[in-house]
């Protein structure tokens, strides 16, 4: 049996997956990569997490024993200005291809051939 | 006392209510009427789980909800009537 | 004193981080501050490899003064203080070319994202962690995304997207499978898990692994994913496209490998070699298949890079210490000779406007030392004895036949007759066929640079046994995980 | 003992608003209206859950500091929420969503119409 | 009685399924940002429900105002409406 | 059709195999081994209190260096892809006088939020990512609300650069005064806010690479905000 | 209605500001005081040319009492229009008779007409859907008056008396 988080996260990320593959428009493929990102990030957390502790803030009574891990935190801290800086990147190419070509369709963006 | 419990289910229910005008549309408002309240809502739902977990650190979250989250429904609506 | 290897990260970030300031001087002047500053970072990877090889033992560079796996360390053993030089030096020549090959506004935003490029392979290769790599591939992904753009064509910008649309994936599946790892071990330093590698569960071990390898296939150019490589390599600035196929790749196979052969000593290891001999093999198939029909000379040398690093992760793949050190010799020697080739082809796409095969009729009257550089990269290659590449093979072939993997040795042959083939086709274009058009006075900077490149060629491909050594202290460092963990100094009482 | 009974009220008070809020966005027929009914509501939900909860830490956290964060937090949702409500009107009218059959009068309508021939006469005359 | 909590915790799950669904699925590529914009509110929710305020405030604050904007600006410099053929992806081209 | 239901196959192979892998990494159980390290002594060693911010700063520093990184090469990324030689805003209407008077109300309130994000991260979470967000959509709240609107160019660039540079400048402080970079001297060398953890003052370094990180953060996205948001002029190149 | 000189203005914004600051923190530590006065100054040099016309005339007593007594008036208002929405809402025949009137209003000061149009707005029943000038147009639920006059009669008046005093 799967925890529902661990669901949730898997699914966000089969779902991207499954928009980069199938989807045409560039701006959906990258709805989909965003998508991955999130569920990405919530799987690390979720790895993190212990049940019945607290956030790893240590006032109010939390001490070393009562909270969850810090280093997920940590690195989906890091992970999600990665998300951003990369999505903010692949919009500015999308939008000079559509200047070039006039479409975000990528079965007639066919500039290159292998 | 009738205990949080009630009001996090009357708060679910309420969530379950906005997100069906979420899916159903028709229009790109609706749903952008619908996420405003979810996340106005939301903000609530915040400051209630702070209370739940006895923290005041996470009303800091609710806070940044409160004042961010509407940026994001501007930008939409500016986007809507022309006006980026 | 070991601590101010550290300068390595720092330097070309605060001068990246400077460019802004400076930016009002001009186009000429940052172009220049580029080479300075290459120039400065050759120089502390030389003090580095010579305090490295003298001594004989790693530079573990502790950040923050928290010790491993507290804190994050770079560990700078024999075979990243090489890297780390080869990608200093390789920079530098192109920070010299970029002067000349490099005229498209703005060039302030290019010297930074030139620089960061080679800080976030230099890190790649540095690290010591499995997070802090994913980091610094990233950087030098994203950087790579934006000067494979940097033309602002419509080719340009189809590379781009592709390879974001790739490298996405990519990095995904890589956080992914760091999730798996930290989850069963509780730790991210690349040592530690070495230590821990048996204790891990081997469903999850396999999933990581396997994870982790197409996270890095995307930088290692390995099959599936590589779809992006040879738009890349035809669209990106010349000057980048070396950059590409020197170090890029290079780090991203090593990032790969390292990982991998953490887990020498488990059940998961065998699957993912055989994983990486599969994936291995069908890149260098595709590569050069694809090569033969190439009309463009840059996309060419693309699908040949390819096809050469398909033919690295198959000798990664025997894993026998003797395929190890062919492999990481064909390593140094194909950055030799793609930077050689790649130079003059980019030197004769800026001359002529387009790397096109017609520009090249007739070179070798046009443009003879040009036309040499290509000729003896070309002869390299191919494998003839003499020239450097052709012991990288000979050793390949020689660990291949020792675990009786005939398979492999015929793939190497194949490869190298199909190279052949079209090599030789375009030599025969350069010096057989008339082109027209005038002799053209050829860059005295850029001509130095080539014949350098093709002395050293030609001194490897005479005189190996230099280098050989070099290159067996390097891939022992990579082969010999035990040392590798014994020589981080893992704190005490941080472990379960 | 007295924070904690008015905070629950308030908190309770609060949760009905959001109930009626969404029930309003589902039973009401365009887009206008649901935003009459909903965006307030929520509105005024949040101000009593949040100064409620405000209230109730008084007694069941035993700390007075929750409370002048909590009216921040209600302050800057009374500042924000209207502001994207009107925006939100205002893009729906102008990307031309029609109001409800039902409507008596729409002088906004009329007035742009009026707009737009002035503009088009002294076009006109400047031609 | 029933925990509410863990009640919460699955409908915030299912919901962000459902609008990633929707997000991916909708032609109005304004309606597939709203609907990405949806997944990061719930990513967040569910952050704070893991215990990670910090993680929670980042997302909020890039997920649900920076992001958004940006794909609006894309949107607003390319088009808007996805085209009506059915197509495979970039996969079959290697 | 068949090449969909090829991919839908595919991801249901790809997502059984995932279950199957995170199925042996239970949820909710203790797995760990540094971050317990972490916990117990990040207040004697770091002096923060929260110990996200302190893993963050003090112990994977160079992985917030990554990341400061990361988002300065799409800022430049973007600068460069989208560099023509005249633009201009191509906004068709100015937003009503409510949204105008509001973001004027609103934008001291914000930024001074975004400060109190940045400068309470080793007490409260937050810190210099969300701070610096905070900042930035400070600004994009005006480009929104004005068609005319021009952020201050000629400080912003030169701003960024100097945080970034500002950040490297003090792991190198730490280099030469404490042997390591990104050593943080504040604390462990000076030994300066020991007797009050847990209040503003203490922490070392980290509110100052905050206060940096944020500075950064916020004329980062601010720059990606206002080259996306200007087209190409007619005639430009 | 000129402009204030430029200090008055600057230390207003401080005011404000820090007041702002002593809420978010809640505490009375001399430490958080001391950055919250340095960021309070510095935010205010940024934005102080932006966020008020008329510098430290806005804490003239009478307007504070002003203000003072129009936020329960207000909330009182609110309450009351949300359950008469509800009823709305709740009823089975939604008993609604929607459309936008336009209104006139009195103020000339931007922030006033801000407040007036989130207090419209915030009102359940109303919504501000454009402000041109001095002209309102608001979406009414229940259009009891469709003329100019009946309507600001009905939805501006109200609000007004106070935010008169308050901006004015």
């Amino acid at each position: 049996m799967i925890s529902a988080y661990y669901f949730g996260a898997i699914s966000l990320i089969l779902i991207g997956l499954y928009a980069i593959l199938t989807k045409r428009n560039l701006l959906k493929i990258l709805v989909g990569l965003s998508i991955m990102e999130t569920g990405v990030n919530l799987l690390l957390i979720s790895v993190g997490y212990v049940s019945g502790r607290t956030a790893p803030i240590l006032t109010e009574g939390a001490t070393p024993q009562t909270t969850v891990d810090p280093i997920p935190q940590a690195l989906v801290l890091t992970a999600i200005v990665i998300g951003v800086a990369t999505t903010a990147l692949a919009l500015t190419v999308a939008i000079n291809l559509y200047e070039k070509y006039k479409t975000l369709d990528i079965e007639k963006i066919r500039g290159l051939r292998g | 006392m009738i205990g949080i419990n009630v009001y996090l289910a009357v708060i679910v229910v309420a969530t379950l209510l906005s997100m069906y005008r979420f899916f159903r549309g028709p229009t790109t408002v609706d749903r952008l009427i619908a996420v405003d309240i979810m996340t106005t809502i939301t903000t609530g739902l915040m400051v209630l789980f702070a209370l739940y977990y006895k923290r005041a650190i996470f009303l800091d979250v609710a806070l940044v909800y409160a004042v961010l989250a509407f940026l994001g429904v501007i930008a939409f609506a500016r986007y809507l009537e022309g006006g980026v | 004193m070991m601590q101010y290897a550290s300068l390595l990260i720092a330097l070309p970030l605060f001068s990246a981080f400077l460019v802004p300031l400076i930016k009002r001087a001009g186009k000429k002047v940052i172009l220049y501050y580029l080479s300075l500053v290459t120039l400065i970072q050759t120089g502390i990877a030389a003090w580095v490899f010579k305090e490295v090889y003298t001594s004989g033992k790693p530079i573990i560079v502790i950040a923050g003064g928290f010790k491993p796996p507290v804190g994050i360390n770079l560990y700078i053993g024999h075979f990243a203080a090489l890297f780390i030089l080869i990608i200093a030096v390789v920079s530098f020549f192109m920070a010299v070319f970029s002067i000349k090959a490099i005229n498209v506004d703005p060039i302030d935003k290019y010297a930074m994202l030139f620089l960061l490029l080679m800080l976030g392979a230099t890190g790649m290769i540095a690290t010591g962690d499995i997070f802090n790599l994913f980091v610094f591939m990233e950087i030098t992904a994203i950087s790579a995304y934006a000067l494979t753009g940097y033309n602002k064509t419509g080719e340009a910008s189809e590379a781009a997207m592709k390879y974001i649309v790739l490298g996405g994936i990519g990095s995904s599946f890589f956080l992914v499978g760091i999730a798996l790892l930290y989850g069963s071990l509780g730790t991210l330093n690349l040592a530690q898990i070495a230590m821990l590698a048996s204790k891990i569960n081997p469903t999850v071990a396999q999933a990581a692994l396997a994870l982790l390898v197409f996270g890095l296939a995307v930088e290692a150019e390995l099959f599936p994913l590589n779809a992006w490589a040879p738009d890349a390599y035809q669209a990106s600035p010349h000057p980048v496209t070396v950059m590409f196929s020197a170090f890029v790749v290079k780090a991203g196979i090593y990032a790969m490998i390292r990982i991998v052969y953490l887990f020498k000593d488990t059940q998961a290891f065998m699957g993912i070699l055989n994983l990486l001999l599969i994936l291995g093999t069908l890149t260098v198939i595709i590569g050069e298949l694809s090569a033969l029909r190439q009309t463009n000379v840059k996309r060419m040398l693309a699908y040949s890079s390819i096809a050469q690093v398909g033919l690295i992760a198959v000798g990664f793949g025997v894993a026998t210490p003797q395929a190890v050190d062919a492999a990481v010799f064909h390593m140094l020697n194909h950055a030799i000779v793609k930077t050689l080739m790649f130079l003059a082809v980019g030197y004769v796409a800026v001359t002529f406007g387009s790397p096109h095969m017609e520009n090249f009729k007739g070179l070798g009257k046009r443009m003879p030392l040009t036309a040499f550089a290509i000729t003896v990269g070309a002869i390299s290659i191919v494998g003839i004895p003499l020239f450097n590449i052709f012991w990288s093979k000979f050793k390949l072939l020689l660990a291949a036949l020792q675990v009786g993997k005939t398979g492999i040795v015929a793939l190497i042959l194949g490869a190298s007759l199909v190279e052949a083939v079209y090599y030789f086709r375009l030599l025969h274009l350069m010096w057989f066929e008339d082109g027209k058009g005038e002799k053209i006075e050829e860059d005295l900077a850029l001509g130095i640079i080539m014949l350098l490149l093709v002395a050293l060629i030609v001194v490897i491909g005479v005189y190996p046994d230099f280098v050989w050594g070099i290159v067996q202290k390097a891939s022992a460092d990579l082969y010999n995980v035990a040392q590798y963990v014994k020589n981080v100094p893992l704190l005490q009482g941080v472990s379960p | 003992m007295i924070a904690e009974i008015v905070g629950e009220f308030l908190v309770l008070f609060g949760t009905v608003f959001y109930f009626l809020s969404s029930l309003g966005l589902i039973r009401m027929p365009d887009v206008y209206n649901r935003m009459q009914t909903a965006t307030k509501s929520a509105t005024l939900g949040s101000l009593g859950v949040i100064i409620g909860v405000g209230i109730w830490a008084i007694g069941r956290v035993g700390s007075y500091a929750w409370l002048p964060k909590t009216l921040v937090i209600a302050v800057f949702l009374l500042l924000t929420n209207p502001i994207s409500a009107h925006a939100l009107i205002r893009a729906a009218y102008k990307s031309g969503i029609p109001l409800w059959e039902g409507s008596v009068v729409d002088k906004y309508g009329e007035y742009l119409k009026k707009e737009k021939e002035v503009s088009d006469e002294t076009k006109e005359g400047e031609q | 009685m029933i925990d509410c909590v863990q009640c919460i915790e699955y409908l915030i799950v299912i919901l962000m399924i459902v609008s990633a669904i929707f997000a991916v699925e909708w032609r109005d590529l304004l309606a597939a940002v709203v609907g990405m914009a949806a997944v990061s509110l719930f990513a967040s929710i569910a952050f704070f429900l893991l215990q990670a305020p910090d993680v929670a405030m980042v997302e909020a604050a890039i997920g649900a105002a920076m992001s958004a904007a940006v794909f609006i600006f894309a949107i607003k410099r390319t088009e808007r409406y996805e085209s009506e053929e059915e197509g495979t992806g970039w996969w079959v081209r290697w | 059709m068949v090449k969909r239901v090829l991919a839908i196959i595919l991801i249901l192979i790809t997502g059984y195999w995932l279950a199957n892998a995170l199925a042996q990494v239970p949820f909710g159980a203790d797995k760990m081994l540094v971050g317990k390290y972490y916990l117990e002594n990040v207040k004697e060693q770091t002096g923060a209190v929260n110990a996200v911010t302190a893993v963050v700063v003090n112990y994977r520093g160079l992985d917030t260096l990554g990341e400061v990184t990361v988002l300065f090469i799409a800022a430049t990324g973007v600068a460069a892809l989208l560099w023509r030689k005249k633009r201009e805003r191509t906004a068709k209407s100015e937003g009503s006088v409510v949204l105008q008077t509001g973001s004027k109300l609103l934008l001291p309130f914000i930024m001074l939020f975004g400060a109190y994000i940045f400068i309470h991260g080793h007490l409260t979470p937050g810190g210099g990512f969300p701070g610096g967000a905070t900042i930035a959509t400070a600004f994009l709240m005006l480009y929104l609300a004005f068609r005319e609107y021009e952020i201050p160019h000629n400080v912003f660039e030169p701003l960024e650069g100097l945080a970034g540079m500002g950040y490297v400048a003090v792991g190198l402080i730490g280099l030469i005064i404490g042997g390591y970079f990104l050593f943080d001297w504040i604390w462990q060398t000076w030994q300066l806010g020991h007797a009050n953890i847990g209040r503003l003052f203490s922490a070392g370094f980290i509110p100052i690479i905050y206060t940096l990180i944020g500075l950064k953060v916020g004329t980062e996205l601010t720059g990606i905000v206002d080259n996306m948001v200007k087209e190409p002029k007619e005639g430009g190149q | 209605m000129e402009e204030a000189s430029r200090i008055s203005r600057y230390l207003y914004t401080v005011i404000v500001l820090f007041v702002i600051w002593l809420f978010l923190t809640s505490s009375l530590d001399p430490q958080e005081l001391i950055i919250g006065a340095l960021f309070s100054l510095i935010v205010a040099a940024l934005t102080y040319e932006v966020f008020t016309e008329k510098g430290l005339a806005n804490l003239h007593p009478k307007r504070i009492a002003y203000a003072a007594a129009y936020v329960p008036y207000f909330l009182w208002a609110m309450i009351m229009a949300n359950l008469d929405v509800a009823y709305r809402v709740l009823h089975p025949k939604r008993p609604i008779n929607p459309g936008i009137v336009e209104c006139k209003t009195v103020l000339k000061n931007n922030v006033g007409k801000l407040t007036l149009a989130n207090s419209i707005t915030l009102t359940p029943g109303t919504i501000t859907l454009d402000v041109k000038g001095d002209r309102y147009f608001i979406h009414w639920i229940d259009v009891k008056d469709a003329t100019v006059e009946g309507a600001s009669e009905n939805i501006t008046k109200p609000f007004e008396k106070f935010l008169k005093v308050i901006f004015e």
